[in-house]
Formats: structure tokens, C-alpha cells, sequence
């Protein structure tokens, strides 16, 4: 197993354990939280693919072109789109946060299940 | 030293102080800025006119506009040579004298500000339209213009008749625009330059084919004829009369009307050129003299100051378009310029006389203003004078480099159109002639004190006496300039002398003047019997046409909304409403409500996905292996 | 070394992870998913990413994680008992993960990856040239995005708009 | 594992257990000096009993908080409650680590050992994350006390200290920018040029004074100290979120806060008043010359000065109120941080020179205070 490998693996189980607990979880802080997971580990796979992957178009095939087009870009664009995912992570978070305290404001207690008023 | 430009960007900023600022500066200070600003351009006008004499023709190009492909010379520039130097002077000059009348006409209304801005707008416009090196610029002033003169039409927008009659302006003058849009499309595609001096030299002249030139010079015309109000797009100047008098006075002295004249004068290289431009020049002649007899007609039949002479800048315009038709395109600009002062005399005049009986316009109500005002009545008269083309005034030298230019010998056509020409000054000569008797001379049949005129707006009328009288000394010159830049050929020297045409064409007026005068030196309202009235304004039935075709478009109109649009209305919003429900609650069904089945619903999804991707991934892989 | 280092911090990673998804108490998550971004931090730092490891420490776990914690401490939410396995959701979710988990780790394990030369110490200034060169759409896009969150959060935030039509909340 | 790396490693361990050391010592003797200065600006005499000038008086304290009884209350959250200072210690004192107090390395017994415990390139980004991570002792603790008072307390301090991290971050930014790195080394190389006049050198405090003044607000803001101490207001709040602390635990957060308000003052010495940096003389004509030229004394003497304000600051200033303090933060810091910024982007841009910087830093001033004079509304009267 290759260094990358480690960080590779490590973001496709966060990423399914982030998914487990949106699935499980009542608390839509917590659900929250584990979305916060999932992005991060998708974050880790860019860095993990933009530092390992970055110019390697001769394990391709040529079928593939659109991957293996001549430009695969520089070794700090995946860096570029972490920092872009974070940044946007950050707003989502803020703007959830409000919503559910809003929620909580007018409820108490909140119970994801319970939280189905806009149903058709 | 290049002034040009100041010429425009000098109203313009007048017309933007003017509207921002107005309540800051107060009205006296307002109507002193707008003026102070059109005489500050007429001053640059007046620059570039020494410059162009001195040094010739020039162009400045401020800015590249548009980028076409195929297209060349849409840009921000100016072409200053005698023709648009001239007519730079005339309309800022004369709208300056306009502006300082305003001052003091204007001075009770509420809204000085906004009649300031529209006016130097107008003026703005003006100057971008004759300054423009090229058709698109040019379009844009000339849109420019008919805005500003709706905007002025309308001014008492509280009067419905004088919004209907700035709709109508605008409406019309729309026509135009969109006639000199086709003529834009037309040579822009075909010629592949818009500037005038490009496309309009011989050697582009002669690449266009003969259906090209024929359809350009058809649009030109229309646009022409829209903004001058010749027949039959004429309806729209009469009612202008609605807005305040300063503005007719500037509409039909400087701006606005004088703009068609022009644009056939600078494209007259266009209809020079080949059998399809003759047979356009002819038709321009034939148009030109019908729409002069027509609407000096109509003026005889008037009872009201202001329309009479709204009819009289028509006939003269026609007068010009006759001119413009048989080549004469000196005499075309020297009888514009000639008109453009004696015209604005006259409307200052009659504003005078409106404003001195509180706003009464109809002369049959007038009468024995010549004692109480002299000096108004020696003014009207010196512009009567110069409309009737009585010698020595500006109006005769004009009139008769037209009649000259007219008659050939041993060419019937010419020689009837001459004498349509001469017709027509005879009536003028009569119906301006009975305005005057009945305004001035006649006994009074009003009662009310007068409202007598402050300096402010006598002075201008004292310079535009002035100048009716002595802009005859430099009308040979101008002709001669005009007419060599028109036809590109030098002017040949000729002597004129004093013939029977001439004596003619005086004898006319003189006649025209008497019959007025031994007809209603006592009051008598009209020569005309009743029952001829309505044939004599047989030209305002063009308005009863259109009003007859929107008649039928709106029962149409009617006919849809009271039997169609109620079923329709009815049927389909329960159609649709019916199909959006079944549609809806069948989707209803996806909404469980629940975040986590959402959750799920997403994530099973993306798996599904990626199991996708995943299996194209191995299959192109196993391919490409 | 460093791969055992990344090993190490991979574990802690993924126990953190645990931590989240089946925490009782939200702020145990909370600190436990804290903890998760520190390790993501630390792994960022191993790859010789540096610029990414103090992004993440001051974006994720000084500003978003502390947004949380104070959401948390502040709605004080009743422990949640995870005792129901019986809920269908539940079990197609974990089944769905796992599917997904074991999809993406499949997919991952046929990725050939090659240990590029580290970028060096310079490479901020490559980072900086392309986001704001190559990448400044997106990056003034994120920041629109960021300003319109921004105004959501303030518009949520009053108890009532009408307190935004007197120019701000009640100071009393 | 080599030799070297090796060495390196242990290297670094005792170059941070050294600067952990003299930041605790520091600790100890800056509350001995704190108390005496603000005795004395009181007219009182302060603590002088015990040892000589009472200067053992921080060991009598040590001890006496180290045997004091643990008290904790019976419903806190036990875990959280004695995380949450060992938090806030560690997160200050981990954020020390970048900064340098010298110039370059030494060469010691045949050694080179470098003045700071690490030098990324990132140390300004480092140093920010770091401290940002202090918030999370202050939350915790007073959430895991269970007391009404102390999660208040906490509420508004973390509030306090995230509005005003953002001021500091814009304050920072304009000196960095003119600098061109994120380094504190090349930082502070760029002041020890001494080309204010010619060049880009001198100390920035000259060229960004408007950023100084910022920075030092946002940064005792940041560390809680007077007159921005809103959480530890014992007339609102009981001692704020460490209300329930006592003993060892208490001391901890002490600790942390001055700490903390070392690393300010040591980053303000460093981005603005030239770090080792000393006279303007020729370093090369011998050992006194170096020594008045730039060293570790210089960076002391300068942190000492601004630990010397914090404590003036402290017994003139009266406690903001909180609507004041959040005001102060957001519609005055940031927004003059960002006109700031935008006058030094454009500096930078046009590649202007030190001083040029000063200037358009002062007419930028002179041009606000002039606008806000001009807007100031006439008074008007109360309706109540």
C-alpha cells in the first residue's frame, strides 16, 4: 500500500461513516455534523489525488478522453478546490446552524423525524 | 483648436445641471445656465465654422464605438465641413435667442427645470444629428430628437390633448427612425461603411447596384419625410402646436423639422447617382411642391395663429424637398437657414401676442395689437415680409434661388413645378398677410388688458429681425459652398439677372399681400366660404384615415375580449390547474416528509451512481486494454 | 516515517469518526468531529501540504467547529437514545453506506498513485498565483456565495424582521 | 529514523520545553509585577513580604493553588471540566512556537541552533488557527461547570473572541501584504533593513500605524484583558466562564491568559516594532556592535514594554459595556482594518516605498475622520 493509498481509504471510510450517521441520527446537529464529516472527506481525496495523481496521464487509456486530455492542470488545483469546498462549507454550516436554531426557537426540542411538515 | 465637440457636450451638460440641479439654483439661475450653455456651444459652432473656412473640412473622432464585422466607421465622430458647420451655427444661434425668449416666457410655470433640461436636450440632439460623421450616429440624434420633442410636446403634461399630440409626434417620428434603421441595415450590408464621407464617395457609389441604391433612398426618404413632416407623413406637426411656443418655435425653426432637409442634402450624392436616384430626386420634387401648395391650403383655411404657421413651415419645407428634388441643394440649405430665422421670429412673435392675451391663439379674437405693441407688430412684420419673399428680406433671395433653380427652360415638368412654386407664394403671401392684418391691424374684438413682454423676450426678437433682414448678404455664398459639396462639382459662375421670373415671383407676394389686406383690413374673419373649408383641409384627412384604421384594430380588439378571451380565460386555467393537480399529487407520493429517507434516498442514489460510473470506468478500461 | 505517522493518525481519524456518527451527547460529536478535522489537519501537514493543514485548522476547526460547539452548548439537546435498531431507514442506511463505502474503497484501490516530488516551501505563491489567476471565478464566486450567506444568517438571526426596520436588534 | 533527523527532533523537544519553561516563569513573575504596578499606579504598595521586594511571592502562590482543594460541581461534565484549561494552555503555549527572537542562528558549541522551535511558511496561518483554537477551553469550560453564570460568561467571551479574531486577521494582513510572506523570518529581515526612506524596510509599525493601532485593540480584545474584560466582569458575572475553578485548574486558565498576552505582545513586536530588531548601526564591527544591532534582549525589551501596556491599559481603562465592545469590533475595527487594507493593496500594487505607505496610511486617516466629522448629525434631543 502506497503512502496516498492510507489517505485515500481513510477518506472513503470517513466518508461512508458520515453517511451512516446522516442515516442514523435523530439530532440534526448531528446529522449536520456528519455531513460536515462527508465533505471533509471528500476534501481529503482531492488533496490526497491533487498531491499523488497530478500528472500522470499515461496510466490512462486514450479512450478516456476527457481524462486524459492534455491538460491536467497544475498540482495545486485540487489544493485550489479544497480551499473553495472549505470556504463554502463554512457558509453552509453558518446557514444551517441558523435554520436549526431557528428550528429550535420555536420547538424545544427538535427531532429530525419529526420535522415533516413540508411533506406533499 | 477642435471645438466641435464642445458644440454638444456643452448642452448636454446644461440639460444635465439643468434637471439635477434646478432646485439649488433657483429659476433665474436655471433658465441663465441653459441659455448660458447653448451660447457657449454656439460660440465652438462658431469656431469650427472659422475653422472649416480657414482650413477646410475635417473629421474628429472622439471614440471607436461599435465593432461589426463587415462594417467599418460606427464610431464617435464628428464631420465638420461647410454644411454641418453651417447648420451648427443656425441651430445653436437661433436656440440660443429661443432660450433667452423661454426666460421670460416660461418664467410663471412651475416645472423651469424640466423645460430647460428637455429644451437644451433637444438642442443636444440636434447638434449630435448634424454633427455626426456617420448614419449611426446620426441615428442616434435623430431618435434623440424625436425623445426631446416628445418630451417637449407633451410638456403640459397635465392637458391630454398635449399628451395625445406628443404621442402622435412620437409615433410618427418612430416610423422614421425605423425607415433610417433599414437604411442603416441597408447600406451598412451592402456598401460595408456607415460614414458619409465613405460610403457616399463615387467609388462606393458605383459598386451599389441600382435596386440597392432605390431602397436605401426610399428609407432615407421615408425617415426624411417622417422628421420634416411632408406629406403624408405630415399630421404630427400641426398638433405639436400643444406644447409651449418657445418649443414649436424651436421645432420648426432650428431643430427637428430642418433635420430631413439635411439628411437629403448630405446624402445627395446617393440620389445624384444613377437613373434610380433621378427617379428618386423626381419623385422628391413632385412630393415636395404637392406638400407646398397642399399645406399653404390648409394655412389659408386657419383660424388659429399657431397653426398657421406650423402649416406655413410645412408649405416652405416642401418648398426645400422641391429644391432638395431638382438639385438645388444650395438653395435647399439657404432657404433653411433663411426660414430657420424668419420662422423663429415669427413663433417668438406670436408667442408674444399669445402670451400679451393670455394665451389666446385664435386671430378671428385678436385685432389693434399694432398700436398698443409697435414694436412687436414691426417684427411680425418683418418676418410676414420675409415668408411672402418680399425684397430686400432673407426670405426673397432664398426663395428665388429655389424658383431658380426650378424652372428650365423647355422642361414642362419644371416649369409646372415652378409654378406650383409661384402658387404656393401667393398664398403664402395671402394667408400670412391676413394673420398679420388680422392680429395687428384689424379692430380689436378683445376686451382683457395685455400681458406685456419683458425684455427678455423682446430682445431676441429685435437680434432675429436682424438677422431676417441681413442673412441675405451671405446667401449666394452658401449656395454656391452647399451645392459644390452636395453634387461634388465645382459651382459655375453665374450672373444672375433680374428676369421676368423674379418680377413674378415679387408680383405674387404683392398680390398675396393685397388681397389680404383689402379683405380684412376690417375685420372680415375669412375670404373662404364655409363649404370650402373642408376641401381646403383636405391634408388633415390623412389623420381621419389612420384614426379609421385603429378604429377597426381596436373593435377587432374589442370583438376578441368580449366573445373570445372569456372562454379561453375560463377553459385553460382550469385545464391547466387540473393537470398541475394530477402532476402534483402523483409527485406528492416522492415527499414522505421524512430527513432521513431524504438522506437515504441521496445516498443510495450517489451509490447507484458510482456503481455506474464505476462500471463504464471498467468497460472502457477492459476496451481500451 | 511519515507513513507510519499517517498511519497512526489515520486510526485516531477514524475512531474520531465513530465518535461522531454514535456519540449520545451532541457535544461529545461535536469534539470528537474536532478532533477528526485536527487529525485531517495533521494528514494535510504529513503531505507536505501546508497551506491546506492551516486552512483547515483556522477555517474548520476555528471558525465552523466553535459555530457548533456554540450551537451545541447553547440548544443544550436532550441525549439521544440509540437504541432502536429495529427502524427501517436505519438499517436501509447503514446497508446503503456500507454499500457506498465499500464502492468508493473498490473504486480507490484501483487508482495508481505515484509519490509526486513534495511541493516545496514556495509553492503559497503557486497556490496564490492560480487562485487568483487560473481559479478567480470560482474564488469571487465562493465569495458572492459566502456574502449571501452572510445576509441569510442575519436575516434568520433576529427573532423578528421588523427588528432590521430599527436599524438593528433592541440594545436593552 | 537518521541521526540527524533524530538530533533535529530532540532539538526541537528541548527548545520547547525551554520556551515552555521561561513562558510559565514569565507567567509567574508577570502577576508578581502586574500587582505591583498597578499598587503602585493606585497608591498602595502591593505584594513585598515575602522573600526580598516580596519577589517569592508567585512560588507562595504556586503552592497555595497547588494544594487547594479540587472543587468541582456536582452535576459539571467531569471529563470536559478538567479538559477544557488544559486546553487553553496548550493551545497558548503551542502558539509560541513560530515566532523567532532572534534574527539568525547561532552557532553554539560547535552547534547551530536556531532561535525559534520552527519556522514555516505558513507561521502567521499557524499562529492564527493556533490561537483560534483557544476558544474551545473558554466554551467548554464554562459549559462543562453546569453553572448558569460561567456558560454566559463563556457565550460572551467565545463571542468576543471570534469577533474580534476577525479584526486581528485584517490588521495583520496589511503588514503581511507589504511584506510579501507569511513567514515571521522574513518578516522581520524585511525591518532590520533599515530603508524607511528608500526602500521597504523599517519598522512596519511606521508604515501601517493605522494597522498597529488595530491590531493591538483586536488583540487585548482577544487575550480578554481590560478594558475589554467582559467575560471575568464580577459585577455581571461572577469570575465568567472559570467561575467554578479552583486550585491547579484555575491556574491553568491563568496561565493561559498570559500566555496569551505574551504571544500577542511577542507577535506585535514582531510584525510591527522589528522583532530582535535594535539600533540602526553596521552589525559587523564586533560582538557589542551585533549585540546593539539586533538580539533576543531587544525582542524581550520590546514584549516587556507591551506587557508593561496591557498592564497600564488595565488600571487606567474603565470595562467597556458588551453592546459598546461588539460595536467597537464590527462597525469600527473591521471596517477601518479593510480600508486599510485596500489603501496597502494598492500601495503594494504601485510598489511603493515605506514611507509612501505612512503617508497614504495618515491622509487615508485625515480623509475618514474628516468624513465622519462631516456626517456627525447635529445633537438631538432624548424622547423618552
Amino acid at each position: 500500500m502506497t503512502d496516498g493509498m492510507i489517505t485515500l481509504f481513510l477518506s472513503a471510510a470517513l466518508f461512508a461513516i458520515g453517511s451512516i450517521g446522516v442515516a442514523i441520527r435523530r439530532n440534526p446537529l448531528i446529522m449536520f455534523m456528519c455531513i460536515e464529516l462527508m465533505l471533509n472527506s471528500a476534501n481529503l481525496a482531492l488533496a490526497t489525488f491533487s498531491r499523488y495523481y497530478a500528472r500522470i496521464p499515461e496510466t490512462l487509456p486514450d479512450s478516456i478522453e476527457l481524462v486524459a486530455s492534455k491538460d491536467l492542470g497544475s498540482a495545486s488545483d485540487g489544493s485550489i478546490f479544497v480551499f473553495l469546498v472549505m470556504t463554502i462549507a463554512a457558509a453552509e454550516a453558518v446557514v444551517g446552524l441558523a435554520i436549526i436554531i431557528a428550528i429550535f426557537r420555536t420547538r424545544k426540542q427538535v427531532d429530525a423525524d419529526e420535522l415533516a411538515e413540508l411533506k406533499g | 483648436m477642435d471645438f466641435i465637440w464642445l458644440v454638444l457636450a456643452l448642452p448636454l451638460l446644461g440639460s444635465l445641471l439643468c434637471s439635477t440641479h434646478y432646485r439649488a439654483l433657483g429659476k433665474a439661475a436655471t433658465g441663465m445656465l441653459a441659455s448660458l450653455a447653448i451660447l457657449g456651444a454656439f460660440g465652438a459652432a462658431a469656431a469650427t465654422w472659422f475653422r472649416v473656412h480657414a482650413a477646410g473640412s475635417y473629421t474628429s473622432q472622439l471614440a471607436t464605438w461599435l465593432h461589426i464585422p463587415g462594417v467599418s466607421g460606427v464610431d464617435v465622430a464628428a464631420l465638420a465641413d461647410p454644411l454641418s458647420a453651417t447648420m451648427l451655427c443656425t441651430v445653436t444661434g437661433v436656440a440660443f435667442l429661443i432660450h433667452c425668449f423661454s426666460m421670460g416666457y416660461m418664467s410663471d410655470e412651475e416645472d423651469y427645470g424640466r423645460f430647460f433640461a428637455s429644451l437644451n436636450l433637444f438642442v443636444a440632439t440636434m447638434v449630435l444629428l448634424v454633427m455626426a460623421n456617420n448614419l449611426a450616429l446620426l441615428l442616434v440624434g435623430w431618435g434623440g430628437v424625436g425623445y426631446a420633442s416628445y418630451s417637449l410636446i407633451g410638456f403640459y403634461r397635465q392637458k391630454p390633448s398635449a399628451v395625445s399630440a406628443a404621442r402622435k409626434a412620437f409615433l410618427i417620428n418612430v416610423v422614421g427612425d425605423v425607415a433610417m434603421m433599414f437604411a442603416i441595415f441597408i447600406i451598412g450590408s451592402r456598401v460595408g461603411s456607415l460614414e458619409f464621407t465613405s460610403f457616399l464617395g463615387p467609388a462606393s457609389l458605383d459598386r451599389m447596384s441600382g435596386e440597392t441604391i432605390l431602397a436605401a433612398g426610399v428609407c432615407l426618404m421615408i425617415a426624411a419625410y417622417a422628421k420634416s413632416a411632408q406629406l403624408p407623413l405630415h399630421t404630427w406637426l400641426p398638433d405639436a402646436m400643444e406644447g409651449p411656443t418657445p418649443v414649436s418655435a424651436l421645432i420648426h425653426a432650428a431643430t427637428m423639422v430642418t433635420a430631413g432637409v439635411y439628411l437629403m442634402v448630405r446624402c445627395a450624392p446617393l440620389f445624384g447617382h444613377g437613373p434610380e436616384g433621378a427617379d428618386l430626386m423626381v419623385i422628391m420634387a413632385r412630393l415636395g411642391a404637392i406638400t407646398a401648395l397642399v399645406a399653404a391650403l390648409c394655412a389659408v383655411a386657419q383660424n388659429d395663429l399657431k397653426r398657421i404657421l406650423a402649416y406655413s413651415t410645412m408649405s416652405q419645407l416642401g418648398y426645400m424637398f422641391m429644391a432638395a428634388g431638382v438639385g438645388a441643394y444650395g438653395a435647399a440649405i439657404f432657404h433653411l437657414v433663411s426660414h430657420a430665422f424668419f420662422k423663429a421670429l415669427l413663433f417668438l412673435t406670436a408667442g408674444v401676442v399669445i402670451h400679451a392675451l393670455h394665451g389666446e391663439q385664435d386671430i378671428r379674437k385678436m385685432g389693434g395689437l399694432g398700436k398698443k405693441m409697435p414694436g412687436v407688430q414691426l417684427a411680425f412684420l418683418i418676418g410676414a415680409l420675409a415668408l411672402a419673399g418680399i425684397p430686400p428680406l432673407v426670405g426673397f433671395w432664398s426663395k428665388e434661388a429655389i424658383l431658380l433653380g426650378t424652372f428650365q427652360d423647355g422642361n414642362m415638368e419644371r416649369q409646372l413645378l415652378w409654378g406650383v412654386g409661384i402658387l404656393t407664394a401667393l398664398l403664402t403671401a395671402y394667408y400670412t398677410g391676413r394673420a398679420y392684418v388680422l392680429t395687428f391691424w384689424a379692430p380689436a374684438r378683445h376686451e382683457s388688458e395685455l400681458h406685456l413682454p419683458g425684455s427678455s423676450m423682446t430682445w431676441p426678437l429685435a437680434v432675429l429681425s436682424m438677422a431676417s433682414v441681413a442673412a441675405g448678404l451671405a446667401g449666394h455664398e452658401l449656395v454656391s459652398e452647399v451645392q459644390s459639396l452636395a453634387t461634388h462639382l465645382p459651382v459655375a459662375e453665374t450672373h444672375e439677372t433680374f428676369g421676368a421670373l423674379q418680377i413674378t415671383a415679387i408680383l405674387a407676394g404683392l398680390i398675396g399681400l393685397g388681397v389680404a389686406y383689402s379683405s380684412h383690413k376690417t375685420g372680415r374673419a375669412s375670404l373662404v366660404p364655409d363649404s370650402a373649408v373642408p376641401v381646403l383641409l383636405g391634408c388633415e384627412s390623412i389623420d381621419s384615415l389612420s384614426k379609421g384604421a385603429a378604429g377597426s384594430f381596436r373593435s377587432f380588439a374589442d370583438m376578441v375580449a368580449v366573445k373570445v378571451d372569456p372562454v379561453i380565460s375560463q377553459q385553460a386555467p382550469d385545464l391547466i390547474q387540473r393537470s398541475l393537480y394530477g402532476t402534483s399529487s402523483l409527485l406528492c407520493q416522492l415527499q414522505g416528509g421524512s430527513l432521513r429517507l431524504y438522506a437515504v434516498a441521496v445516498l443510495a442514489s450517489s451509490t447507484l451512481l458510482a456503481l455506474f460510473v464505476y462500471g463504464l470506468f471498467s468497460l472502457s478500461i477492459g476496451a481500451g486494454q | 516515517m511519515i507513513t507510519a505517522a499517517k498511519c497512526v493518525v489515520a486510526v485516531l481519524a477514524l475512531a474520531s469518526a465513530f465518535g461522531v456518527a454514535f456519540s449520545r451527547q451532541a457535544v461529545h460529536s461535536a469534539l470528537f468531529l474536532t478532533c477528526n478535522l485536527l487529525c485531517v489537519a495533521v494528514l494535510y501537514l504529513l503531505m507536505s501540504l501546508h497551506f491546506l493543514g492551516a486552512a483547515q485548522l483556522l477555517v474548520y476547526a476555528g471558525a465552523i467547529m466553535v459555530v457548533f460547539l456554540f450551537a451545541v452548548t447553547v440548544l443544550a439537546p436532550e441525549d439521544e437514545m440509540l437504541g432502536k435498531w429495529n427502524d427501517s431507514y436505519k438499517l436501509t442506511g447503514i446497508a446503503v453506506a456500507a454499500l457506498l463505502g465499500a464502492c468508493l474503497m473498490v473504486v480507490n484501490s484501483r487508482a495508481s498513485l505515484a509519490d509526486l516530488a513534495a511541493p516545496e516551501q514556495g509553492s503559497l505563491k503557486q497556490f496564490a498565483t492560480d487562485l487568483f489567476g487560473k481559479f478567480v471565478f470560482p474564488f469571487e464566486g465562493t465569495a458572492f456565495v459566502l456574502l449571501v450567506a452572510l445576509i441569510g444568517v442575519v436575516l434568520l438571526g433576529h427573532r423578528r424582521l421588523r427588528d432590521l426596520d430599527r436599524g438593528g436588534p433592541s440594545r436593552d | 529514523m537518521t541521526l540527524e533527523a533524530l538530533g533535529f527532533f530532540v532539538g526541537v523537544v528541548i527548545k520547547a520545553v525551554l520556551f515552555s519553561v521561561a513562558l510559565l516563569t514569565g507567567f509567574a513573575y508577570m502577576t508578581y509585577g502586574e500587582r505591583r504596578i498597578v499598587a503602585r499606579m493606585q497608591w498602595r504598595v502591593g505584594p513585598n513580604k515575602v522573600g526580598p521586594w516580596g519577589l517569592l511571592q508567585p512560588a507562595a502562590d504556586g503552592i497555595k493553588l497547588l494544594f487547594k482543594e479540587q472543587l468541582q460541581p456536582k452535576e459539571a461534565k467531569t471529563f470536559l471540566f478538567v479538559l477544557a484549561p488544559m486546553i487553553s494552555l496548550v493551545v497558548a503555549l503551542s502558539a509560541y512556537a513560530v515566532i523567532p527572537i532572534d534574527k539568525d542562528p547561532v552557532n553554539l558549541f560547535g552547534y547551530s541552533i536556531e532561535p525559534w522551535v520552527s519556522n514555516p511558511s505558513i507561521a502567521v496561518l499557524y499562529l492564527l488557527g493556533i490561537s483560534s483554537l483557544g476558544v474551545y477551553g473558554i466554551i467548554l469550560g464554562g459549559w462543562a461547570s453546569n453553572n448558569k453564570y460561567a456558560l454566559l460568561g463563556a457565550i460572551r467571551s467565545s463571542a468576543q473572541v471570534i469577533s474580534y479574531e476577525l479584526a486581528l486577521g485584517t490588521a495583520l494582513v496589511s503588514p503581511l501584504l507589504m511584506v510579501g510572506s507569511l513567514s515571521f523570518r522574513d518578516v522581520v529581515n524585511q525591518q532590520l533593513d533599515h530603508s524607511y526612506l528608500t526602500g521597504d524596510g523599517g519598522w512596519l509599525i511606521l508604515a501601517q500605524p493605522v494597522a498597529f493601532f488595530l491590531y493591538w485593540t483586536a488583540a487585548v480584545a482577544e487575550v480578554n484583558r481590560a478594558p475589554f474584560d467582559l467575560p471575568e466582569a464580577e459585577q455581571e458575572l461572577g469570575a465568567g466562564y472559570h467561575t467554578e475553578y479552583s486550585g491547579m485548574k484555575f491556574a491553568m486558565f491563568f496561565m493561559a491568559e498570559y500566555v496569551n498576552m505574551f504571544t500577542v505582545s511577542s507577535v506585535a513586536t514582531t510584525v510591527f516594532l522589528g522583532g530582535p530588531g535594535g539600533l540602526p548601526v553596521d552589525e559587523s564591527q564586533g560582538l557589542l556592535f551585533r549585540l546593539l544591532a539586533h538580539g533576543p534582549h531587544w525582542f524581550l525589551l520590546k514584549v516587556y514594554f507591551f506587557m508593561f501596556v496591557f498592564i497600564w491599559l488595565r488600571a487606567t481603562f474603565p470595562r467597556f459595556r458588551y453592546d459598546q465592545l461588539m460595536r467597537i469590533g464590527w462597525q469600527f475595527l473591521l471596517p477601518l482594518g479593510l480600508i486599510n487594507l485596500g489603501v496597502t493593496a494598492v500601495g503594494v500594487a504601485m510598489q511603493w516605498k515605506s514611507y509612501q505607505f505612512t503617508l497614504a496610511v495618515a491622509s487615508m486617516l485625515v480623509t475618514l475622520i474628516a468624513l465622519s466629522m462631516l456626517n456627525r448629525k447635529p445633537e438631538q434631543p432624548d424622547h423618552h
